[in-house]
């Protein structure tokens, strides 16, 4: 469904990712891990349109996307839950979950799927007038999950979702993964937590200084042995 | 004694609707783009004598001039997000300079075009008195007191419920996340400075029907604007209704209680006071530690 | 011989209107003077002191080295006090109407000359409120320096007549003037309201008049309003409103000189001349006429422009103007005018009186 | 990986320090042949043409309070839009205590300074407002201190204002109150000013208020007394203004209140600041003379009465082409080049 | 070293601190947990002082300081991070150091930076932009970073563990503890990873709803029925191998 070819970005004159080619195929959870800074968070940005491209190309059912900005992936029908959150602080916790069904195809739905990410994070409704500035570190990781979820996408892109969350809502998260898998949704996910991310991923791409530097089948990847790999330095 | 009191609070109260007139679209651009348009009291001044042309050539009403009015304004707010928007980095500090230069370009083009003469309209029937019980007023400040509720109140709920006005807020927020929502911050902020050059074309008329004009007022409007605005509480609109009537009303009761040479300066003290009790202005939220 | 005169006056800015106005008669003078004077030229060269006392100085220095051999213009004392300062350095003469400020003409400059002093307007303001037999007059002025000086010139006059005066002092930044007008309507109930301020206060104070209709029985207010201007203007606000005026209007001009100057601003023009350019054009033309004197006997170089001013007697268009040791003109006067018809007639005083006051005789 | 940046660095800072002595030379040459220039060839060149030195004597007028602005901003974090608050009242102190008392000039001009660091220091409080609040609280106090000096005739003179203030004095044997003088007497002052500043930006306070800005919580956190270092810059702020209004004070030889706290001393200087660069120190001071030299001497002779149109039209197309100023873009160009 | 009694923190209706008694010993290291939202965060505002208690008092090596100014606590050895990074935007790496150093201690020791440059991995990125040169895990780095510089008695860690990679995250908790070891600074770490606590620290506390509901070493609390249910949702001893199996690292450390 998506598919990177040689993409090449950076900040201003410093490069991060070098030539970096991976699909994710439709229907399927793409995972990928590496160690911390290996550009994981700048490759799902440069997908996103957040950072132009430098070479290369992105394709979204075999159409080049042409450094698509932000919005333009949105009406592609993907989201993307960011690293580091970006909630609108200013906005109550609501009204950032309606933000989410914002393009006009999803606005009939906003009543249910509200009540939708209510029932899966509880926390949310109870805290649904509160600025979403003013949420706890756990919290706003669920607002922006939930506010993802609201424009039920065909693609979803998560970077490290389990991120600041009490091992209940961790379980919460894996269980909503899987389900939404199951359901025939695309997901590509970044996740630290890796034995969990493989336990779901039905493809494993592994990162290192900006380059791809394993792909493989989810279930022919031994955990031990990438570890001591590439993890180890 | 409470006749002149009644007619200081009513005096007060028309004299704060037109403030909010005038202020409503710089808070409008100020709290959704972060950018103080140092130009706004000259696109309001650029709306009055738009309606000053259309009467002294054409014979046209003031009222009847809002139309070409709304047209001028809003084409020149656009222009001027035009310019802003090339401005990527700091751009709450260097649009300032952008915009007052902007309002030095207008200024001096309505300079060299209309003259610096003192104009208002003549229309008699705007500046008729009309009495209720112990209140009296113009035409026009009671007609344009109205108009501003009005727009104050659409303006509010555009802004609290519609999509338009929530993806307003959501792109001043955080204007990445935004993006990532569907919505095009480029054509939103444009909407923005839109709104807000309708608003000073009614301003501008309303200006021209109760007051009297010179292309150098520009600078004082913008002042009083941006005085209002953060004495509102950024981002808040019915602030801005609530703070410019107090600033009227405390203009008005000074007057009448001391002397007029104190206006400015108990309006002013108005202003340190409320700040100094309350720090984000009158309805403004604080931000929260990160 | 042609000779550069320097003109500086502020363009831009607040005080952009009345320098206009006064370049619009100083231009005229300049043809006039150009066209009558055939041994003579009058170069005029003008510079903007965008209505700032640095700028003036500058302005004053820039037209020094240019050559100019005399500088004409100021307005507002605030502006004329640092450049007429920086001509006296440079001995120029420099010579005004714009500024009516005691202090000017008491600080020992020694080659500075103005046509009108607030004295003038004083006199004017109180021969009227006294043929008018007011009883009591409330005041509201601006806090600028003009304006307040010579409402407390007025204020102490009319005490000291036994007339009841009530002041109310405004911020120039006022618009509102409603709560003003009701405490004279509620409170003072005084005969007149006399206005001191500029056009734009007129116009507030007399709407918020209008909508109040406090029971005085006259407006009167000073410069800038009664102007044939206003009277197209702002045709339901003037009528029965007395300023001062030099003329009536439609103006008519007896002498040759004041002949001369209409036709030259029509003609330049295409408008009925103002009070601004009146000042303007006396001004200039007194000093115009000096240079030629001067330099017909050869001390334009020597300080004889100065010299030939102090020996001035001549009758203008704004009377009989005469220099005194600190070159103030202690002849002058000036002449109240009331809107009366979309006309404005003289009332005051008797001998250059067009018509009667309307009195009590209020817009409304 | 860290071992191996360690390295790197270590092998490079000989190499940089070596090369930061090679062009302390060449700087300190430049900057000697700065100072020649400002102080014998400007009197020099122009000092018999009155107009174009008393355009560059209100230009370095402008470069102070500019230099006063930027360093708040730059260094406080805070916009202010009510300087001339501080210029104002330099003004009177100073004009009020050489007329009214005979005190010498330099002194009243210090004292004036002075002033207006007591005016800001009843203005404190207004440090707890941030951004737009903070720049109009102060504007606000320069509206209130204009109508008092207004209002308070009996002391300051009221509307009317002050006449013949005491001129300026005489330096190198220039006589008091000409036009050189005044010039070289101001271009030391916004020299020890932007000397003063430079000491401060390069201390630890300076880069403690520096880190201010945008993270206040973080830099209180680990123990920066932010409240008495931002009051501490807007003190040495306001002395700078109102030295700046005291010498202009006594350069126009008048005062009155709508001129010493017209908000032009504010804007102005901003325009000057933002133009030049505020985050440099040079930035201000060259700003303020080419917005002022270049709108006077050549905008106003192209158009003499529209000519700010130009102006405006330059200060749209700097901010388009340059938002950071135009000495960080003359840099840039130098470094182009290089 | 740290004494809190009966401390509350409100905003408006809600408690997020309510009513907590708790000490801290020096040498002590106490691990702070909970569900999302429990008030953790607002616990280390209020003993750094960014958040004004609305009751009880903070002690800290005997003297009250809840009427202390924030940067004061600094300078008496209150060291805190911020869960979300909030690096001094317009600062260098280095330069952050150096601020945190010379305010916090009073002067600068360029020996003692690099030393900290190198203990948190940052030696690389000394000259890099904090605003923007730096990911997610750099930024938690320098949080530490700036806490050490400040000379703390008592370091606050909140959640600067989580998303760090295995190697990376074995490496830190050596560094915590080695700075226990060797300095003898008493800290208060926050995480949500119960195999991490567990490794880490002597005692734990468990907040819900502001409330503390245990109090204990990890063994008693991570057995408490109670804890276990409002925090993992499951009961106490399946849910220690679930979290042995989500964390990835420490284990063996
Ligand atoms: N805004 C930025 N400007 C410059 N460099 C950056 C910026 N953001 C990240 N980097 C650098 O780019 C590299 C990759 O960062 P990125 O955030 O993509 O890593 P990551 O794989 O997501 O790591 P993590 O596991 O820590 O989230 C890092 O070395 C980082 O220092
Ligand atoms: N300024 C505030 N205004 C209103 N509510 C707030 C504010 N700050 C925090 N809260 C609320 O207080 C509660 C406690 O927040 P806190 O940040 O302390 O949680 P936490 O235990 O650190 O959670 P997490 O593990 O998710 O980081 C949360 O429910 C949060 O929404
Ligand atoms: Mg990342
Ligand atoms: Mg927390």
């Amino acid at each position: 469904m998506l598919e990177l070819t040689g993409v090449r970005a950076g900040y201003g004159a410093i490069n991060v990712l070098w030539d970096v080619s991976l699909t994710a195929a439709a229907g399927q959870l793409t995972a990928i891990i590496g160690p911390n800074g290996a550009g994981k968070t700048t490759l799902l940005r440069a997908i996103m349109g957040l950072l132009p491209l430098d070479a290369g190309q992105v394709a979204l059912d075999g159409q080049p996307l042409r450094g698509a900005p932000a919005w333009r992936m949105a009406e592609l029908g993907v989201a993307m839950v960011p690293e580091g959150r970006m909630v609108f602080r200013d906005m109550s916790v609501e009204e950032n979950l309606i933000m989410g069904a914002f393009l006009p195809a999803h606005r009939p739905h906003v009543k249910a799927r509200l009540e939708q990410a209510y029932a899966t994070f509880p926390r949310l409704r109870e805290r649904r007038r509160q600025a979403a500035g003013a949420l706890s570190g756990g919290e706003a990781q669920m607002l922006a999950l939930a506010r993802g979820l609201m424009s039920e996408p065909r693609l979803l892109i998560v970077d490290e979702p389990s991120l600041g969350l009490a091992p209940l809502v961790v379980n919460e998260l894996f269980d909503i993964l899987a389900s939404l898998k199951a359901a025939g949704r695309t997901i590509i996910l970044v996740e630290q937590n890796t034995e969990r991310a493989l336990a779901i991923a039905d493809h494993v791409y592994l990162m290192q200084s900006g380059k791809v530097a394993l792909s493989r089948p989810a279930r022919e990847v031994d955990l031990e042995r990438l570890h001591d790999l590439y993890f180890a330095r | 004694m409470t006749e002149l009191l009644l007619q200081a609070l009513y005096s007060g109260l028309l004299q704060g609707c037109s403030y909010a007139l005038v202020a409503l679209g710089l808070a409008l651009v100020f709290g959704s783009t972060r950018v103080i348009n140092l130009a706004h009291g000259e696109l309001v001044l650029l709306a009055a004598y738009v309606a000053y042309t259309l009467e002294s050539c054409f014979g046209l009403g003031p009222v009847a001039a809002i139309p070409a009015a709304l047209a001028v304004t809003c084409a020149a707010s656009a222009s001027v997000y035009g310019v802003v928007r090339r401005i990527r980095h700091d751009r709450e500090i260097n649009s300032l300079i952008l915009t007052f230069g902007i309002g030095v370009i207008l200024t001096n083009t309505m300079l060299l075009v209309w003259k610096a003469d003192v104009r208002s309209t003549s229309s008699t029937w705007l500046q008729d008195a009309v009495v209720l019980g112990p209140f009296y007023s113009m035409h026009s400040e009671l007609l344009f007191a109205g108009l501003a509720v009005v727009l104050l109140a659409a303006l509010w709920w555009w802004l609290a419920r519609s999509w338009h006005g929530r993806a307003l807020r959501a792109v001043a927020s955080n204007r990445d996340a935004a993006a990532l929502m569907g919505i095009r911050p480029g054509r939103v902020e444009l909407l923005s400075f839109l709104v807000s050059g309708a608003l000073a074309a009614f301003a501008g008329v309303a200006l021209y029907c109760y007051g009297v004009i010179q292309p150098a007022y520009g600078g004082a409007l913008t002042i009083k604007a941006f005085v209002i605005t953060v004495l509102a509480g950024v981002g808040s609109i019915p602030g801005v209704l609530l703070g410019a009537v107090l600033l009227g009303v405390c203009e008005a009761l000074t007057v009448t209680l001391a002397s007029s040479a104190l206006q400015e300066l108990a309006g002013m003290a108005l202003f340190l006071l409320v700040l100094f009790v309350l720090p984000n202005g009158l309805l403004g939220t604080a931000r929260r530690r990160g | 011989e042609e000779f550069l005169v320097g003109v500086e006056l502020p363009l831009t800015g607040s005080l952009a209107r009345v320098g206009n106005g006064m370049q619009e008669g100083v231009a005229v003078a300049a043809e006039v003077f150009n066209k009558t004077n055939g041994k003579h030229k009058i170069k005029l060269t003008t510079v903007d002191d965008e209505s700032a006392p640095a700028k003036a100085i500058a302005a004053v220095e820039k037209l020094a080295s240019q050559g100019v051999v005399a500088i004409t213009g100021g307005y507002g004392s605030n502006n004329i006090a640092p450049a007429s300062d920086a001509a006296n350095k440079l001995n120029l003469v420099y010579m005004t109407s714009g500024g009516v400020d005691d202090s000017l003409v008491n600080s020992g400059r020694k080659n500075f000359f103005r046509i009108n002093n607030t004295a003038g307007y004083e006199r004017a303001v109180l021969g009227l409120l006294s043929d008018l037999g007011a009883k009591s007059v409330s005041i509201i002025y601006s806090t600028k320096e003009a304006t307040s000086d010579l409402s407390a010139a007025v204020t102490k006059a009319l005490g000291a007549r036994g007339v009841k005066v009530n002041s109310h002092s405004f911020d120039p930044a006022i618009t509102d003037f409603k709560p003003i007008v009701n405490k004279i309507k509620l409170q003072d109930k005084s005969d007149v309201i006399l206005m001191v301020g500029y056009e734009n206060d007129y116009v507030g104070i007399l709407r918020a008049a209008r909508v109040l209709k406090p029971g005085v029985k006259a407006m009167v207010g000073v410069w800038s309003l009664a102007t044939p201007k206003m009277a197209a203007e702002f045709p339901d606000l003037m009528p029965n409103v007395y300023g001062t005026a030099l003329l009536p209007f439609p103006a008519t001009f007896e002498t040759a000189d004041g002949k001369a100057f209409a036709d030259g601003y029509r003609q330049l023009y295409k408008k009925e001349p103002d009070y601004l350019g009146q000042f303007g054009y006396v001004q200039a033309s007194l000093l115009f006429e000096a240079i030629a004197r001067a330099a017909d006997k050869g001390t334009i170089k020597k300080g004889g422009i100065a010299e030939e001013l102090r020996k001035t007697d001549r009758d203008t268009l704004i009377g009989r103007v005469q220099f005194n040791a600190n070159g103030d003109n202690p002849n002058f006067v000036h002449r109240m005018g009331q809107h009366q018809d979309k006309k404005i007639v003289i009332v005051w005083p008797k001998e250059h009186a067009t018509g009667k006051p309307v009195y009590p005789g209020l817009p409304w | 990986m860290t071992a191996n940046h360690h390295e790197h660095q270590t092998a490079r800072a000989p190499h940089a320090r070596a090369r930061r002595a090679g062009a302390a030379a060449p700087r300190a040459l430049a900057w000697a042949a700065g100072l020649a220039a400002a102080y014998l060839g400007v009197p020099l060149l122009l000092g018999a043409n009155l107009y174009v030195m008393s355009l560059v004597v209100a230009a370095l007028v402008i470069a102070c309070v500019a230099l006063s602005w930027a360093l708040l901003g730059n260094l406080g974090g805070m916009v202010s839009f009510g300087h001339s608050a501080f210029f104002g009242v330099g003004a009177y102190v100073s004009a009020l205590l050489t007329t009214k008392a005979g005190l010498p000039v330099p002194l009243g001009m210090a004292l004036g300074g002075a002033g207006a660091m007591l005016a800001a220091v009843i203005m404190l409080p207004v440090l707890r407002l941030r951004g737009p609040y903070f720049a109009l609280a102060i504007l606000a106090c320069a509206h209130i201190l204009r109508i008092v000096a207004t209002e308070w005739s009996g002391m300051t003179g009221g509307a009317a204002g002050i006449a013949n203030i005491p001129v300026l004095p005489s330096v190198f044997g220039l006589a008091a109150g000409d036009k050189t003088g005044a010039y070289l007497i101001m271009l030391s002052i916004v020299l020890l000013f932007a000397w003063i500043y430079q000491r401060v930006r390069a201390s630890h306070y300076g880069l403690a208020l520096r880190a201010m800005h945008d993270s206040e919580d973080a830099t209180r956190v680990v123990g920066v007394n932010s409240t008495l270092l931002k009051g501490a810059m807007l003190l040495l702020s306001a002395f700078m203004a109102g030295v700046a209004g005291a010498f202009n004070a006594h350069y126009i030889n008048f005062l009155e209140p709508d001129y010493a706290f017209n908000s032009v001393w504010i804007t102005v200087p901003i325009v000057a600041a933002i133009f030049g660069g505020y985050r440099t120190i040079a930035g201000p001071v060259i700003g303020a003379l080419v917005v002022y030299l270049l709108d006077q001497l050549v905008f106003k002779s192209w158009m003499p009465t529209g000519h700010q149109l130009v102006l405006g039209a330059l200060l749209v197309a700097m901010m388009v082409a340059s938002p950071s100023g135009l000495l960080p873009l003359l840099r840039r160009r130098g470094a182009h080049h290089a | 070293m740290l004494e809190l009694d009966n401390l509350s923190v409100r905003f408006g209706g809600l408690a997020a601190v309510d009513g907590v008694s708790l000490r801290v010993d020096s040498h002590e290291v106490l691990g702070l947990v909970g569900p999302n939202g429990a008030g953790k965060t607002t616990l280390f505002n209020a003993i750094s002082g960014l958040a004004r208690p609305a009751g009880g008092t903070i002690r800290f090596n005997g003297a009250n300081i809840v009427r202390t100014a924030l940067f004061r606590r600094s300078r008496l050895g209150i060291g805190r991070t911020f869960q979300i990074p909030q690096p001094m935007h317009t600062l260098t790496v280095r330069e952050n150091l150096i601020v945190a150093q010379r305010f916090g201690t009073g002067r600068v020791d360029d020996g003692r930076i690099d030393e900290i440059l190198d203990f948190t991995s940052l030696a690389g990125k000394a000259g890099s932009d904090a605003a923007t040169g730096l990911a997610l895990t750099e930024l938690k780095a320098l949080e530490v970073a700036k806490a050490l510089a400040t000379n703390p008695r008592l370091l606050l860690l909140d959640e600067v563990l989580a998303g760090l990679e295995t190697v990376g995250k074995r490496r830190f908790m050596t560094m915590l503890r080695e700075l226990h070891a060797r300095f003898g600074v008493a800290m208060i770490v926050i995480e949500h990873d119960i195999e991490t606590i567990s490794t880490l620290c002597q005692r734990v506390a468990v907040l819900d709803f502001g409330r503390l509901i245990a109090d204990g070493t990890p063994e008693a609390v991570f057995r408490d029925p109670a804890v276990m249910r409002s925090y993992t949702g499951t009961s106490a001893g399946t849910s220690a191998e679930t979290s042995a199996g989500t964390s990835t690292g420490g284990s063996h450390a």
